[in-house]
Protein backbone atom coordinates (compact mmCIF):
# COMPACT_ATOMS: atom_id res chain seq x y z
CA UNK A 1 0.00 0.00 0.00
CA UNK A 2 1.43 3.17 -1.11
CA UNK A 3 -0.09 7.12 -0.98
CA UNK A 4 1.88 9.52 -3.25
CA UNK A 5 1.33 13.61 -3.07
CA UNK A 6 3.68 15.20 -4.69
CA UNK A 7 4.71 17.92 -7.14
CA UNK A 8 7.18 15.63 -9.75
CA UNK A 9 5.24 13.81 -12.72
CA UNK A 10 5.32 10.12 -12.40
CA UNK A 11 5.57 7.67 -15.15
CA UNK A 12 1.98 5.95 -15.45
CA UNK A 13 3.42 2.59 -17.34
CA UNK A 14 6.67 2.73 -15.15
CA UNK A 15 4.16 2.53 -12.25
CA UNK A 16 1.67 -0.21 -13.67
CA UNK A 17 4.72 -2.12 -14.28
CA UNK A 18 6.33 -2.17 -10.89
CA UNK A 19 3.17 -2.33 -9.40
CA UNK A 20 2.10 -5.61 -11.09
CA UNK A 21 5.00 -7.04 -10.42
CA UNK A 22 5.06 -6.77 -7.20
CA UNK A 23 1.77 -8.34 -6.75
CA UNK A 24 2.00 -10.77 -8.79
CA UNK A 25 0.29 -13.85 -6.44
CA UNK A 26 -3.14 -11.28 -6.95
CA UNK A 27 -3.87 -12.16 -10.31
CA UNK A 28 -6.35 -8.64 -11.22
CA UNK A 29 -4.81 -5.21 -11.58
CA UNK A 30 -6.89 -2.15 -12.40
CA UNK A 31 -5.11 1.25 -13.18
CA UNK A 32 -6.96 4.47 -13.62
CA UNK A 33 -4.96 7.77 -14.75
CA UNK A 34 -6.18 11.03 -14.87
CA UNK A 35 -5.12 13.15 -17.82
CA UNK A 36 -5.52 17.28 -17.86
CA UNK A 37 -7.44 17.43 -20.58
CA UNK A 38 -6.92 20.45 -23.22
CA UNK A 39 -10.62 21.34 -24.11
CA UNK A 40 -10.45 21.55 -27.83
CA UNK A 41 -6.79 23.83 -27.24
CA UNK A 42 -8.66 26.51 -25.26
CA UNK A 43 -7.05 25.01 -22.03
CA UNK A 44 -3.18 26.95 -21.54
CA UNK A 45 -2.67 25.40 -17.79
CA UNK A 46 -3.99 24.03 -14.88
CA UNK A 47 -2.57 24.43 -11.01
CA UNK A 48 -3.79 22.19 -8.38
CA UNK A 49 -3.62 23.40 -4.63
CA UNK A 50 -3.55 21.03 -1.57
CA UNK A 51 -3.67 20.97 2.71
CA UNK A 52 -0.01 19.20 3.01
CA UNK A 53 -0.86 17.08 5.53
CA UNK A 54 -5.20 16.38 5.28
CA UNK A 55 -4.46 15.34 1.82
CA UNK A 56 -1.83 12.30 3.09
CA UNK A 57 -4.55 11.46 5.95
CA UNK A 58 -8.11 12.00 4.00
CA UNK A 59 -6.09 9.52 1.06
CA UNK A 60 -4.67 7.34 3.60
CA UNK A 61 -8.33 6.82 5.23
CA UNK A 62 -10.01 6.21 1.64
CA UNK A 63 -7.28 3.62 1.22
CA UNK A 64 -8.23 1.99 4.68
CA UNK A 65 -11.74 1.86 3.83
CA UNK A 66 -11.41 0.59 0.33
CA UNK A 67 -8.93 -2.64 2.42
CA UNK A 68 -11.83 -3.08 4.41
CA UNK A 69 -14.68 -3.42 2.11
CA UNK A 70 -12.56 -5.74 -0.97
CA UNK A 71 -9.80 -8.42 -0.81
CA UNK A 72 -7.07 -6.36 -2.09
CA UNK A 73 -3.58 -7.46 -2.35
CA UNK A 74 -2.03 -3.55 -2.61
CA UNK A 75 -3.05 -0.29 -3.56
CA UNK A 76 -1.34 2.58 -4.77
CA UNK A 77 -2.07 6.41 -4.90
CA UNK A 78 -0.56 8.95 -6.54
CA UNK A 79 -1.16 12.68 -6.94
CA UNK A 80 0.17 15.70 -7.97
CA UNK A 81 -0.14 19.28 -6.93
CA UNK A 82 1.36 22.53 -8.62
CA UNK A 83 1.35 23.29 -12.18
CA UNK A 84 0.78 20.58 -14.79
CA UNK A 85 0.34 21.45 -18.74
CA UNK A 86 -2.42 19.90 -21.14
CA UNK A 87 -1.55 15.98 -21.63
CA UNK A 88 0.02 15.93 -18.63
CA UNK A 89 -1.21 13.27 -16.06
CA UNK A 90 -2.77 14.81 -12.84
CA UNK A 91 -3.06 11.31 -10.93
CA UNK A 92 -3.32 7.09 -10.52
CA UNK A 93 -4.49 4.81 -8.79
CA UNK A 94 -3.86 1.20 -8.44
CA UNK A 95 -5.40 -2.19 -7.35
CA UNK A 96 -4.89 -5.71 -7.37
CA UNK A 97 -6.40 -8.54 -5.89
CA UNK A 98 -7.51 -12.67 -6.94
CA UNK A 99 -10.62 -11.31 -8.01
CA UNK A 100 -11.35 -8.88 -11.28
CA UNK A 101 -14.89 -7.80 -9.28
CA UNK A 102 -12.55 -6.80 -6.43
CA UNK A 103 -10.25 -4.31 -7.95
CA UNK A 104 -12.48 -2.65 -10.15
CA UNK A 105 -14.81 -2.00 -7.15
CA UNK A 106 -11.97 -0.82 -5.22
CA UNK A 107 -10.44 1.63 -7.64
CA UNK A 108 -13.61 3.23 -8.79
CA UNK A 109 -14.33 3.59 -5.22
CA UNK A 110 -11.06 5.22 -4.90
CA UNK A 111 -11.80 7.76 -7.50
CA UNK A 112 -15.03 8.62 -6.22
CA UNK A 113 -14.10 9.24 -2.36
CA UNK A 114 -10.88 10.79 -3.97
CA UNK A 115 -12.57 13.37 -6.07
CA UNK A 116 -14.77 15.04 -3.77
CA UNK A 117 -13.15 14.05 -0.01
CA UNK A 118 -9.84 14.62 -0.26
CA UNK A 119 -8.80 18.10 -0.61
CA UNK A 120 -6.71 19.24 -3.58
CA UNK A 121 -8.72 21.78 -5.73
CA UNK A 122 -7.97 22.60 -9.55
CA UNK A 123 -7.69 26.24 -11.41
CA UNK A 124 -7.36 26.29 -14.74
CA UNK A 125 -5.67 28.98 -17.04
CA UNK A 126 -7.00 29.67 -20.21
CA UNK A 127 -7.18 32.58 -22.88
CA UNK A 128 -10.35 33.61 -21.36
CA UNK A 129 -8.78 33.97 -17.81
CA UNK A 130 -8.24 32.07 -14.69
CA UNK A 131 -11.15 29.96 -13.06
CA UNK A 132 -11.38 27.51 -10.17
CA UNK A 133 -13.15 24.03 -11.50
CA UNK A 134 -16.56 23.29 -9.32
CA UNK A 135 -17.28 20.42 -8.21
CA UNK A 136 -19.75 19.04 -9.97
CA UNK A 137 -23.27 17.20 -8.39
CA UNK A 138 -22.46 13.76 -10.42
CA UNK A 139 -19.44 13.35 -8.22
CA UNK A 140 -21.19 13.72 -4.99
CA UNK A 141 -23.83 11.62 -6.05
CA UNK A 142 -21.51 8.64 -7.15
CA UNK A 143 -20.63 8.49 -3.33
CA UNK A 144 -23.79 7.42 -2.70
CA UNK A 145 -23.80 3.91 -4.00
CA UNK A 146 -21.30 2.82 -1.88
CA UNK B 1 -8.56 30.20 22.83
CA UNK B 2 -6.02 30.84 20.04
CA UNK B 3 -6.99 28.76 16.83
CA UNK B 4 -4.91 28.62 13.28
CA UNK B 5 -7.21 29.33 10.36
CA UNK B 6 -6.34 28.03 7.19
CA UNK B 7 -8.26 29.36 3.82
CA UNK B 8 -7.79 27.25 0.44
CA UNK B 9 -8.64 28.17 -3.50
CA UNK B 10 -10.86 30.86 -3.92
CA UNK B 11 -11.06 31.55 -0.16
CA UNK B 12 -7.56 32.55 0.25
CA UNK B 13 -7.87 34.38 -2.64
CA UNK B 14 -10.73 36.43 -1.44
CA UNK B 15 -9.46 36.94 1.72
CA UNK B 16 -6.10 37.41 0.60
CA UNK B 17 -3.93 35.32 2.94
CA UNK B 18 -3.06 31.28 3.43
CA UNK B 19 -3.42 31.18 7.08
CA UNK B 20 -3.66 33.32 10.35
CA UNK B 21 -4.07 32.96 13.99
CA UNK B 22 -7.09 34.46 15.82
CA UNK B 23 -8.16 34.54 19.36
CA UNK B 24 -11.90 33.54 20.03
CA UNK B 25 -13.92 32.47 21.95
CA UNK B 26 -16.27 31.10 19.31
CA UNK B 27 -17.72 27.64 20.91
CA UNK B 28 -18.68 26.11 17.12
CA UNK B 29 -17.56 26.52 13.56
CA UNK B 30 -20.95 28.71 12.90
CA UNK B 31 -19.81 31.21 15.53
CA UNK B 32 -16.30 31.24 14.52
CA UNK B 33 -17.80 32.09 10.67
CA UNK B 34 -20.10 35.09 12.37
CA UNK B 35 -16.76 36.35 14.31
CA UNK B 36 -14.67 36.20 10.72
CA UNK B 37 -17.52 37.92 8.86
CA UNK B 38 -17.79 40.82 11.15
CA UNK B 39 -13.90 41.80 10.75
CA UNK B 40 -14.04 42.91 7.23
CA UNK B 41 -15.56 42.85 4.22
CA UNK B 42 -13.57 40.67 2.38
CA UNK B 43 -14.30 37.94 4.82
CA UNK B 44 -18.35 38.59 4.78
CA UNK B 45 -17.58 37.99 1.35
CA UNK B 46 -15.97 35.48 1.64
CA UNK B 47 -18.60 33.58 3.97
CA UNK B 48 -20.93 34.78 2.37
CA UNK B 49 -22.42 31.11 0.93
CA UNK B 50 -21.81 29.26 3.34
CA UNK B 51 -23.51 26.29 1.18
CA UNK B 52 -20.07 26.73 -1.16
CA UNK B 53 -17.48 26.29 2.27
CA UNK B 54 -16.37 23.09 3.85
CA UNK B 55 -14.49 22.74 6.77
CA UNK B 56 -11.69 20.92 8.05
CA UNK B 57 -11.22 20.77 12.36
CA UNK B 58 -7.60 19.69 12.75
CA UNK B 59 -7.48 18.16 9.33
CA UNK B 60 -10.68 16.30 9.72
CA UNK B 61 -13.89 17.08 7.61
CA UNK B 62 -16.51 18.26 9.74
CA UNK B 63 -20.01 20.41 10.01
CA UNK B 64 -20.24 24.19 11.36
CA UNK B 65 -21.75 23.45 14.06
CA UNK B 66 -19.08 21.10 15.48
CA UNK B 67 -17.62 22.35 18.60
CA UNK B 68 -14.17 24.41 19.01
CA UNK B 69 -13.08 23.18 22.07
CA UNK B 70 -9.55 21.28 21.91
CA UNK B 71 -9.30 21.96 17.73
CA UNK B 72 -6.15 23.87 17.10
CA UNK B 73 -6.60 23.64 13.19
CA UNK B 74 -9.15 25.14 11.09
CA UNK B 75 -9.63 25.13 7.42
CA UNK B 76 -12.23 26.36 5.03
CA UNK B 77 -11.92 25.58 1.43
CA UNK B 78 -14.27 25.05 -1.15
CA UNK B 79 -16.32 21.60 -2.61
CA UNK B 80 -12.71 19.61 -3.64
CA UNK B 81 -12.08 18.84 -6.86
CA UNK B 82 -9.47 15.78 -6.92
CA UNK B 83 -8.97 13.12 -9.32
CA UNK C 1 -9.23 1.12 -31.14
CA UNK C 2 -6.92 -1.70 -31.19
CA UNK C 3 -7.05 -5.67 -30.78
CA UNK C 4 -3.83 -7.61 -30.81
CA UNK C 5 -4.25 -11.65 -29.34
CA UNK C 6 -0.33 -12.59 -29.82
CA UNK C 7 1.70 -15.20 -28.53
CA UNK C 8 4.50 -12.68 -27.81
CA UNK C 9 5.01 -11.66 -24.82
CA UNK C 10 3.70 -7.28 -24.19
CA UNK C 11 5.16 -4.61 -21.94
CA UNK C 12 1.53 -3.69 -19.52
CA UNK C 13 3.14 -0.28 -18.82
CA UNK C 14 4.49 0.59 -22.14
CA UNK C 15 1.26 -0.04 -23.65
CA UNK C 16 -0.33 1.90 -20.97
CA UNK C 17 1.39 4.89 -21.67
CA UNK C 18 1.32 4.56 -25.27
CA UNK C 19 -2.43 4.56 -25.13
CA UNK C 20 -2.71 7.42 -22.16
CA UNK C 21 -0.79 9.41 -24.79
CA UNK C 22 -2.69 9.06 -27.53
CA UNK C 23 -6.01 9.68 -25.86
CA UNK C 24 -5.00 12.75 -24.16
CA UNK C 25 -8.11 14.83 -24.52
CA UNK C 26 -10.17 11.72 -22.77
CA UNK C 27 -9.30 12.77 -19.46
CA UNK C 28 -9.79 9.08 -17.92
CA UNK C 29 -7.82 5.99 -18.80
CA UNK C 30 -9.20 2.47 -17.11
CA UNK C 31 -6.65 -0.61 -17.55
CA UNK C 32 -6.86 -3.95 -16.51
CA UNK C 33 -4.20 -6.76 -16.20
CA UNK C 34 -4.45 -10.76 -15.97
CA UNK C 35 -1.28 -12.50 -14.68
CA UNK C 36 -0.65 -15.81 -14.79
CA UNK C 37 -1.17 -16.31 -10.07
CA UNK C 38 1.34 -19.20 -9.06
CA UNK C 39 -1.17 -20.55 -6.59
CA UNK C 40 1.66 -20.49 -3.30
CA UNK C 41 3.72 -21.96 -5.71
CA UNK C 42 1.86 -25.21 -7.27
CA UNK C 43 1.96 -23.99 -10.78
CA UNK C 44 4.80 -24.41 -13.00
CA UNK C 45 3.13 -22.82 -16.12
CA UNK C 46 -0.23 -22.02 -18.41
CA UNK C 47 -0.82 -22.77 -21.83
CA UNK C 48 -3.88 -20.70 -23.89
CA UNK C 49 -4.98 -22.21 -26.40
CA UNK C 50 -7.78 -19.84 -28.83
CA UNK C 51 -9.49 -20.28 -32.22
CA UNK C 52 -7.86 -18.22 -34.54
CA UNK C 53 -9.75 -16.20 -36.40
CA UNK C 54 -13.15 -16.66 -34.36
CA UNK C 55 -11.16 -14.62 -31.30
CA UNK C 56 -10.49 -11.76 -33.46
CA UNK C 57 -14.22 -11.59 -34.82
CA UNK C 58 -15.52 -11.93 -31.21
CA UNK C 59 -13.14 -9.51 -29.51
CA UNK C 60 -14.21 -6.98 -32.26
CA UNK C 61 -17.66 -7.73 -31.94
CA UNK C 62 -17.20 -6.98 -28.03
CA UNK C 63 -15.38 -4.07 -28.34
CA UNK C 64 -18.20 -2.60 -30.87
CA UNK C 65 -20.80 -3.44 -27.86
CA UNK C 66 -18.74 -1.36 -26.08
CA UNK C 67 -18.39 1.56 -28.25
CA UNK C 68 -21.99 1.87 -28.31
CA UNK C 69 -22.93 1.46 -24.97
CA UNK C 70 -20.27 3.73 -23.45
CA UNK C 71 -18.45 7.10 -24.99
CA UNK C 72 -15.59 6.32 -25.70
CA UNK C 73 -12.40 7.78 -27.22
CA UNK C 74 -10.32 4.68 -27.56
CA UNK C 75 -10.18 1.21 -26.57
CA UNK C 76 -7.15 -1.86 -26.72
CA UNK C 77 -7.20 -5.90 -25.78
CA UNK C 78 -4.44 -7.36 -26.08
CA UNK C 79 -4.62 -10.94 -25.44
CA UNK C 80 -1.73 -13.36 -25.52
CA UNK C 81 -2.00 -17.65 -26.61
CA UNK C 82 0.35 -20.67 -26.06
CA UNK C 83 2.67 -21.11 -22.99
CA UNK C 84 2.71 -18.83 -20.27
CA UNK C 85 5.07 -18.65 -16.89
CA UNK C 86 3.83 -17.84 -13.43
CA UNK C 87 3.86 -13.70 -13.10
CA UNK C 88 3.60 -13.62 -16.73
CA UNK C 89 0.48 -10.93 -17.67
CA UNK C 90 -2.03 -13.47 -19.82
CA UNK C 91 -3.77 -10.05 -21.47
CA UNK C 92 -5.06 -6.46 -20.74
CA UNK C 93 -7.84 -3.97 -21.95
CA UNK C 94 -7.89 -0.21 -21.91
CA UNK C 95 -10.47 2.28 -22.08
CA UNK C 96 -10.52 6.03 -22.50
CA UNK C 97 -13.27 8.23 -22.11
CA UNK C 98 -13.34 12.16 -20.95
CA UNK C 99 -15.57 10.32 -17.81
CA UNK C 100 -13.89 8.43 -15.57
CA UNK C 101 -17.40 6.67 -15.14
CA UNK C 102 -17.92 5.60 -18.56
CA UNK C 103 -14.14 4.48 -18.58
CA UNK C 104 -14.58 1.88 -15.67
CA UNK C 105 -18.05 0.46 -16.98
CA UNK C 106 -16.41 0.25 -20.44
CA UNK C 107 -13.50 -1.97 -19.06
CA UNK C 108 -15.26 -3.96 -16.55
CA UNK C 109 -17.57 -4.88 -19.58
CA UNK C 110 -15.19 -5.60 -21.94
CA UNK C 111 -13.71 -7.90 -19.56
CA UNK C 112 -16.96 -9.80 -18.38
CA UNK C 113 -17.30 -10.49 -21.80
CA UNK C 114 -13.81 -11.71 -23.27
CA UNK C 115 -13.86 -13.82 -20.22
CA UNK C 116 -16.86 -15.92 -20.76
CA UNK C 117 -17.30 -15.27 -25.06
CA UNK C 118 -13.91 -15.00 -26.35
CA UNK C 119 -12.95 -18.53 -27.59
CA UNK C 120 -9.88 -18.91 -25.33
CA UNK C 121 -9.14 -21.75 -22.83
CA UNK C 122 -6.79 -22.20 -20.28
CA UNK C 123 -4.55 -25.46 -19.56
CA UNK C 124 -2.75 -25.12 -16.06
CA UNK C 125 0.54 -27.52 -15.36
CA UNK C 126 1.27 -28.18 -12.05
CA UNK C 127 2.77 -30.62 -9.94
CA UNK C 128 0.19 -32.79 -9.66
CA UNK C 129 -0.02 -32.76 -13.79
CA UNK C 130 -2.47 -30.83 -16.42
CA UNK C 131 -6.05 -29.55 -15.99
CA UNK C 132 -8.05 -27.24 -18.16
CA UNK C 133 -9.44 -24.46 -16.20
CA UNK C 134 -12.99 -24.72 -15.36
CA UNK C 135 -15.39 -21.57 -16.51
CA UNK C 136 -16.79 -20.31 -13.20
CA UNK C 137 -20.48 -19.37 -12.61
CA UNK C 138 -19.62 -16.19 -11.15
CA UNK C 139 -18.29 -15.48 -14.75
CA UNK C 140 -21.73 -16.36 -16.22
CA UNK C 141 -23.59 -14.84 -13.56
CA UNK C 142 -21.34 -11.57 -14.69
CA UNK C 143 -22.91 -11.07 -17.80
CA UNK C 144 -26.77 -10.83 -16.87
CA UNK C 145 -25.85 -6.85 -14.72
CA UNK C 146 -24.81 -5.54 -18.80
CA UNK D 1 -23.09 -32.12 -47.25
CA UNK D 2 -19.22 -31.44 -46.54
CA UNK D 3 -18.77 -29.42 -43.03
CA UNK D 4 -15.22 -28.57 -41.69
CA UNK D 5 -15.53 -29.52 -37.76
CA UNK D 6 -13.24 -27.81 -35.31
CA UNK D 7 -12.51 -29.28 -31.71
CA UNK D 8 -11.06 -26.96 -28.83
CA UNK D 9 -9.59 -28.04 -25.54
CA UNK D 10 -10.23 -31.24 -23.65
CA UNK D 11 -12.97 -31.71 -26.75
CA UNK D 12 -9.80 -32.13 -29.11
CA UNK D 13 -7.90 -34.34 -26.80
CA UNK D 14 -10.53 -36.74 -26.26
CA UNK D 15 -11.42 -36.83 -29.57
CA UNK D 16 -7.56 -36.87 -30.69
CA UNK D 17 -7.76 -34.10 -33.27
CA UNK D 18 -7.91 -30.78 -34.15
CA UNK D 19 -9.76 -30.10 -37.17
CA UNK D 20 -11.49 -32.83 -39.47
CA UNK D 21 -13.82 -32.86 -42.70
CA UNK D 22 -17.06 -34.92 -42.46
CA UNK D 23 -19.90 -35.27 -45.03
CA UNK D 24 -23.37 -35.33 -43.31
CA UNK D 25 -26.79 -35.02 -43.93
CA UNK D 26 -27.61 -33.68 -40.71
CA UNK D 27 -29.71 -30.62 -40.45
CA UNK D 28 -29.37 -29.22 -37.18
CA UNK D 29 -26.27 -29.12 -34.82
CA UNK D 30 -27.72 -31.23 -32.06
CA UNK D 31 -28.39 -34.06 -35.17
CA UNK D 32 -24.63 -33.92 -36.21
CA UNK D 33 -23.58 -34.69 -32.88
CA UNK D 34 -25.96 -37.70 -32.97
CA UNK D 35 -23.89 -38.89 -36.08
CA UNK D 36 -20.72 -37.96 -34.08
CA UNK D 37 -21.78 -40.00 -31.26
CA UNK D 38 -22.40 -43.54 -32.89
CA UNK D 39 -18.73 -42.97 -35.00
CA UNK D 40 -16.74 -44.26 -32.26
CA UNK D 41 -16.52 -44.49 -28.87
CA UNK D 42 -14.28 -41.26 -28.17
CA UNK D 43 -16.85 -39.13 -29.65
CA UNK D 44 -19.66 -40.91 -27.48
CA UNK D 45 -16.97 -39.97 -24.59
CA UNK D 46 -16.34 -36.23 -25.92
CA UNK D 47 -20.35 -35.71 -26.00
CA UNK D 48 -21.32 -37.21 -23.16
CA UNK D 49 -22.20 -34.35 -21.52
CA UNK D 50 -23.83 -31.41 -23.92
CA UNK D 51 -23.95 -29.10 -21.24
CA UNK D 52 -20.70 -28.32 -20.70
CA UNK D 53 -20.52 -28.77 -24.64
CA UNK D 54 -20.33 -25.05 -26.69
CA UNK D 55 -20.52 -24.97 -30.30
CA UNK D 56 -19.65 -22.35 -33.13
CA UNK D 57 -20.71 -22.29 -36.27
CA UNK D 58 -18.66 -20.49 -38.91
CA UNK D 59 -17.08 -18.49 -35.78
CA UNK D 60 -20.45 -17.30 -34.13
CA UNK D 61 -21.13 -18.70 -31.14
CA UNK D 62 -24.61 -20.96 -31.81
CA UNK D 63 -27.49 -23.28 -30.25
CA UNK D 64 -27.40 -26.82 -30.56
CA UNK D 65 -30.76 -26.21 -32.13
CA UNK D 66 -29.76 -24.11 -35.04
CA UNK D 67 -29.46 -25.04 -38.53
CA UNK D 68 -27.17 -26.58 -40.35
CA UNK D 69 -27.77 -25.36 -43.66
CA UNK D 70 -25.17 -23.31 -45.35
CA UNK D 71 -22.71 -23.81 -43.13
CA UNK D 72 -19.17 -24.87 -43.68
CA UNK D 73 -17.11 -24.40 -40.26
CA UNK D 74 -18.78 -26.16 -37.17
CA UNK D 75 -16.70 -25.77 -33.82
CA UNK D 76 -17.67 -27.69 -30.28
CA UNK D 77 -15.54 -26.21 -27.70
CA UNK D 78 -15.81 -26.23 -22.91
CA UNK D 79 -17.23 -22.63 -22.09
CA UNK D 80 -14.87 -20.60 -22.47
CA UNK D 81 -12.11 -19.28 -19.98
CA UNK D 82 -10.32 -16.00 -21.31
CA UNK D 83 -8.91 -12.93 -19.31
Amino acid sequence: MAIRVQAEPFDYGAECNAFAQRVDGAGAVVTFCGIVRDNEGRLQGMEIEHYPGMTERALSAIEDEARQRWSLADALIVHRFGPLAPGEMIMMVATASRHRADAFAAAEFLMDYLKSRAPFWKKEHSADGESWVEARDVDEEALKRW
Amino acid sequence: MSVTILYFAWLRERIGLPRETVETSATTVTELVEELRTREERYALAFSDLKAVRVALDQELSDFDAPLAGVREVAFFPPMTGG
